[in-house]
């Protein structure tokens, strides 16, 4: 990767967040920021630490504990001229927002014939990894993807949580923003000051490979990136794609690389049986059929709800990733 | 302002006990939120508690008298199939217009579904909105939406949803946008009596109470929520006791007085502006037909129950009390009449002209800002699916109409 | 299909949902029926119609508007003991549920160490085709087949509305249970009278055909049926599914056909993306990639809100489906 | 039964306006919902308000003690590692053995987290409870949930769950389908004020006021969720109030008062057995430690606000109590405190005696009655996968606690 073009500074997942929404709140005085701790605690993770003093009460607010409520009023503001940042304290907390999320905030410009916009980004905590049970640990990007109007991003690096969540903020459509929480302060790295935005919509090939690719994100990508760094100890040439945006799909990213490759493992934490990987395969069979050397794989969560104590036998982890990686090219 | 007590059958306590003696001691919801009207029965009034001027009073008169002629001209329309569904507010009209007429231009309005009148009263053209129940290509909403889904920018009149009670926490994000951003605005959320028992009704007027945000939560007690009466959705005696539970202000008034309605409304405006936060408006009105075209009442309400709420006619009582002050005399009645006539019947002509049907690309516009590949695609696809014979059209295998 | 065994009727799919709930009513006092407009009515769709006459009020419940409240109450019943059958007046209005459902209904067996049961049957009409535009359309079915601990069922025809609704209420499991509101009324058929059930978890092979493999479910089978009897003119040999269960999935049957024709399509309302097509897609390349002789198709509702006007462009009817037959067939 | 003003900070009025006094003529949270007390601070009370024996009294003492040190020793597990996490009552003890203590073995209770000493208090075994801690073998859920989520199915004590209010609406599906079987069953619902806002409570609180389903609904007012205060969670008053949006009873006591608590449960509970339909008690208390283990509220909160609730322990109030009536001298309390700690401790030990981890099959049991072919694959693989070399554990990666 080219040097970075300008100052940059370390920082995990959660100051990069902070950090993105503190630019962006300066940026632009419509930005606003809602949930439940998110003002004077500045949130359960401190995403949102020190917002509050910077911007007031106004713009950083504590609401009361309903999700509902907490999207609900964003859909009003947004409607209005604002672009409301609301934060669901962990993705699992998401389903009494369901409806607003649904039937309102991903329909109301296509309803309207276009009349009004509702852009806003929820962000939300998601995936498991801290011994959180299955209330504090699910991966529910599924639904929403399977849901026409919505927009949903997944970063795996600080400097993608940034750039990615920056640019989420700047789109005029609704965007689901899910921050993978096992990594939020393990990943570190290089994250440019100041304003930075990195386009929604594109995958990033973190390992270049030609004998199987492998796709992930979130959390699952440090997985998958540890996988075939294993993989190539065996002498097993692995692709890397961070999809980094599930909607919209890079799909010409995949297509290229499984043409390349003929052989394709996605890895993901939520359960297996309609999961994102399920979407990908689909998709991969369909465009890339004749390239196609052995059944395309799915490491994922288990098709139960996510265990407390068993959580590192849930998650897939490096060691069921490898397995696969075998499999597909001894296929 | 005189108080009177509510003698509604589906407003009646249900049934006293010791418990509820205990309950709220002091607390009386009659005492608390009287029944407040402005016009008797008879359409008289007290002179000091009427606030607008005569040709105002007569063009509501005119609103409601259109808005009921529109009203039965679409049912009958849907009866002869020429729309495909219709929800109206025949005996509501004094609520929808009375609370639409207190608020100021720049406030925003969320409708639930029956406030035509209210968009029409801001400036829609009859004819877009006949669009939309034609759901043709000169629909503003595209044909994405059903009949009586109507949203008109222009006005600030937001997007009709289908979804009970989700329009009231919109309505306070609007409101609380409007006071971050400095701006002297008032969001209305009509709602009916159903939608109090929703998720929505509760998060919003909650948010409102603890921000006192600048909202009117107006709520049309119609005393059906389509088969289910009042009394079995609420154990509570009256809906602006709710007001309570969240710490704002409530009244109640007869919201088959358009003069009445208006007051509250303009009240609880001025609250909103003034900083004093939200209230609960409930108007006491009646649900006088089925609860849209697709239903049918006689399977859940005995006509006799309904007798006496005819009797009670918001635009009867608005028409008496213009007789009584001289403003209004048979002659004038025609002549508004024959007007609305007229109006409605040049709005359907002029919306019949348009194509039946938006071009196909709409179907993929809107859902996104830009559209994706798969919307792309996917038009893509279909444009060359439909340039194939067509199998002939089986809407024949289909004869379920919407409820 | 041999003659069935006892004396039948002919019913459309409302009288057999509503005959299948008046038994299994009678055959057990803890079955209860819960719902807005339910039981005075009888069901905004007449399903429930008579039932309150005959098991009275505390058994057929009117309850306020609120589907996390219905579904919530039903929860305890379950709890309880008793079997609650609750309905939903649309599927397009289960979202406000969706955290009862998926949080607790889902879960509830499960995190309770399988002290305590949940079972129920959570009713609801989907679907479009009745000019009900987005809100009066949708096909939610992989919002909950995503979601571990819930069952899905989608009967196609009077005597699987009748046979499948009985064993969801016998069944120790929560279960989704869609009624193809399309065919309401138009689908008829016999069902035998009386007590009645047939097993969740089997599909049906309405047509046997040695060329392509056509599945389907709730309204879109009886778009396929057609489009296979179209393609028959063309000398076409289709064989046809209808799922009738998608969780849990009757997974042999379908690798048997596929593996007999190598070739697969689709059908399914529901947008694309993350539909239950794409868990079909997955699964058949998993199990019959040596017998694929073309991409799996899918043919599906589009990316966008059900549409009011253009429902009928929308929805993936036969000429649709005869369009993918061919591709497929042609690959 | 006296009757005190709150003047706790956190339950102060948010300010009075015009709006405030033309909202509800006659109602007065203050006189309407006064705060009931039976022991006053000093722990004297009058005879005639103790409806409990000698021994029972001293009994929920000794539960309180337990309870106390069983939080404390637990947290500082949590800090030790031994645990994941941990969500105690210290502060509460009074408001949650008192309403548990007031409901029969038929009934069902349904906990939000804190409620631990509950479900002692109706047999769960404590090391069965220490097990659920440490999510091992002998957890009776099968280290499928977090510590502190536990179910006691023996004792009708149903499973804790995170999302909040949830369980609102299940106590008043039990409690209706009691009645629809004929059973003498009341449920209850434990819940904090937070809850009061979610979709949940108002769902459960509406269909219960309208079926007069026989359900006590039970917040425990600690002044806090997470770093929210009470102020800010919802613009009444009181929480008592609430009851009025559903026509039903309601109370607010001393929630640090034990024989109070005890009383008002008892009242509703006698309530809902007579038909008379459900009651929201609220009981005032406070949160005097951390929302969790993972919480640290000097972030948001300063000690000073604490101060004065630590001056009303529920438990030194009951001490004090014991004391004026000759049931307890300062040798019994150490014994007490002597047994509750060897209880605790030899739970421990014999929890941690089990092996840690539920064998791996558990992971896939309960999902369904019998498991689906997907669960029965995905076990297989794994258990093949499982006895291949692992890769070493990569924990080191992952370093975020949960809040
Ligand atoms: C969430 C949701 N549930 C159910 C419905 C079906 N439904 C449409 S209108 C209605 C009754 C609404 O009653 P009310 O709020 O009193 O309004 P009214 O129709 O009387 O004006 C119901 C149950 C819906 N639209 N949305
Ligand atoms: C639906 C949902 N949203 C958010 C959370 C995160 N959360 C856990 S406890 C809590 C505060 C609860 O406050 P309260 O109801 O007063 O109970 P307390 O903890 O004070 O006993 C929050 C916001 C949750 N568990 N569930
Ligand atoms: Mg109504
Ligand atoms: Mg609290």
């Amino acid at each position: 990767m080219p040097p970075l073009p300008r100052p940059a500074r370390v920082m995990n997942i959660i100051q990069a967040v902070n950090d993105a929404l503190r630019v962006e709140m300066r940026r632009d005085r419509d930005v606003v920021v809602l949930g439940e701790d998110v003002g004077k605690f500045g949130g359960v993770f401190r995403a949102t630490q020190g917002l509050q003093e910077e911007f007031g009460a106004n713009r950083v607010i504590d609401t009361p504990l309903s999700e509902n409520g907490i999207v609900g009023t964003a859909v009003g503001m947004a409607l209005y001229g604002l672009k409301p940042v609301p934060e669901i304290q962990f993705a699992d907390f998401i389903f009494p927002a369901m409806d607003q999320i649904v039937n309102e905030v991903a329909k109301y410009r296509y309803r309207s014939g276009g009349q009004y916009a509702c852009g806003m980004v929820i962000r939300a905590p998601y995936g498991g990894g801290i011994r959180g049970g299955h209330y504090h640990s699910q991966s529910p990007e599924a639904y929403f993807v399977h849901t026409a109007g919505l927009k949903v991003v997944v970063p795996a690096t600080p400097e993608d949580a940034k750039g990615l969540l920056a640019s989420a903020i700047r789109d005029p459509d609704p965007v689901l923003f899910f921050e993978p929480k096992r990594v939020y302060r393990a990943a570190k790295g290089d994250v440019p000051e100041g304003e930075y935005a990195i386009p929604i919509g594109k995958a990033k090939v973190t390992r270049a490979g030609h004998q199987v690719t492998l796709i992930a994100w979130g959390a699952m990508w440090h997985e998958a990136d540890r996988a075939a760094r294993e993989a190539e100890k065996e002498a097993l040439d692995v692709e890397v794609l961070d999809l980094r945006s599930l909607q919209p799909l890079d799909l010409d990213a995949i297509v290229t690389s499984v043409n390349k490759t003929g052989r394709a493992v996605i890895v993901h934490e939520a359960p297996r049986t309609c999961g994102f990987g399920a979407e990908l395969t689909a998709l991969i069979q369909e465009r890339c059929f004749l390239s196609l050397e052995a059944p395309i794989a799915r490491v994922t969560g288990f098709d139960t709800p996510f265990p407390y104590t068993l959580e590192n036998e849930y998650l897939p982890r490096a060691p069921r990733i490898l397995k696969a990686l075998r499999e597909v090219t001894r296929y | 302002m005189r108080r009177e007590r509510d003698v509604s059958p589906v407003n009646r306590r249900r049934g006293g006990d010791g418990a509820q003696a205990d309950q709220a001691r002091g607390f009386d919801a009659e005492s608390a939120f009287p029944l407040r009207r402005v016009m008797r029965d008879d359409g008289s009034a007290d002179p000091a508690d009427v606030k607008l001027s005569d040709p105002e009073l007569v063009a509501l008169y005119e609103l409601m008298v259109l808005n009921r002629m529109l009203d039965e001209r679409m049912i009958a329309m849907q009866r002869q199939g020429r729309i495909g569904f219709y929800i109206g507010s025949i005996g509501e009209e004094a609520t929808i217009l009375g609370s639409a007429r207190a608020m100021e231009p720049q406030d925003w309005l969320f409708p639930s579904y029956r406030e035509h009148g209210a968009v029409l009263m801001r400036g829609m053209p009859l004819e877009t909105f006949v669009c939309n129940l034609l759901g043709n290509a000169g629909d503003a909403v595209l044909g994405h939406q059903m009949p009586c889904h109507e949203a008109w920018r222009p006005a600030n009149f937001a997007s009709v949803s289908s979804p009970i009670a989700t329009q009231i926490p919109h309505a306070v994000g609007a409101a609380w946008a409007a006071r971050i951003k400095g701006d002297d605005m008032v969001s209305l959320a009509w709602f009916g009596e159903g939608a109090t028992s929703a998720a929505d009704f509760h998060a919003g007027l909650n948010f409102a109470g603890v921000h006192k945000v600048p909202v009117v939560f107006l709520c049309r007690n119609n005393g059906w929520a389509i088969s289910v009466p009042r009394d079995v959705q609420t154990g509570s005696e009256t809906i602006a006791q709710k007001a309570i539970a969240y710490g704002i202000a409530g009244e109640r008034v007869d919201g088959n007085d358009l003069l009445a309605v208006l007051d509250a409304t303009r009240r609880a405006r001025a609250r909103a502006a003034a900083g004093e936060g939200p209230t609960l408006v409930e108007c006491v009105t009646y649900r006088l037909e089925g609860h849209s075209t697709s239903d049918d009442p006689r399977a859940y309400r005995p006509a006799e129950v309904v007798e006496p709420w005819r009797r009670k006619d918001p635009i009867a009582r608005m028409r008496a009390f213009l007789e009584k002050r001289g403003l209004l005399r048979d002659a004038d009645d025609t002549r508004i009449r024959d007007a609305a006539k007229h109006r409605i019947l040049d709005a359907i002509h002029a919306a019949e002209r348009e194509p039946p049907k938006p071009e196909i690309g709409t179907m993929f516009e809107g859902v996104y800002a830009e559209p994706l590949w798969q919307q792309r695609e996917q038009l893509a696809r279909l444009r060359d699916e439909l340039g194939q014979p067509e199998l002939p059209d089986d809407d024949e295998d289909t004869d379920t109409a919407l409820p």
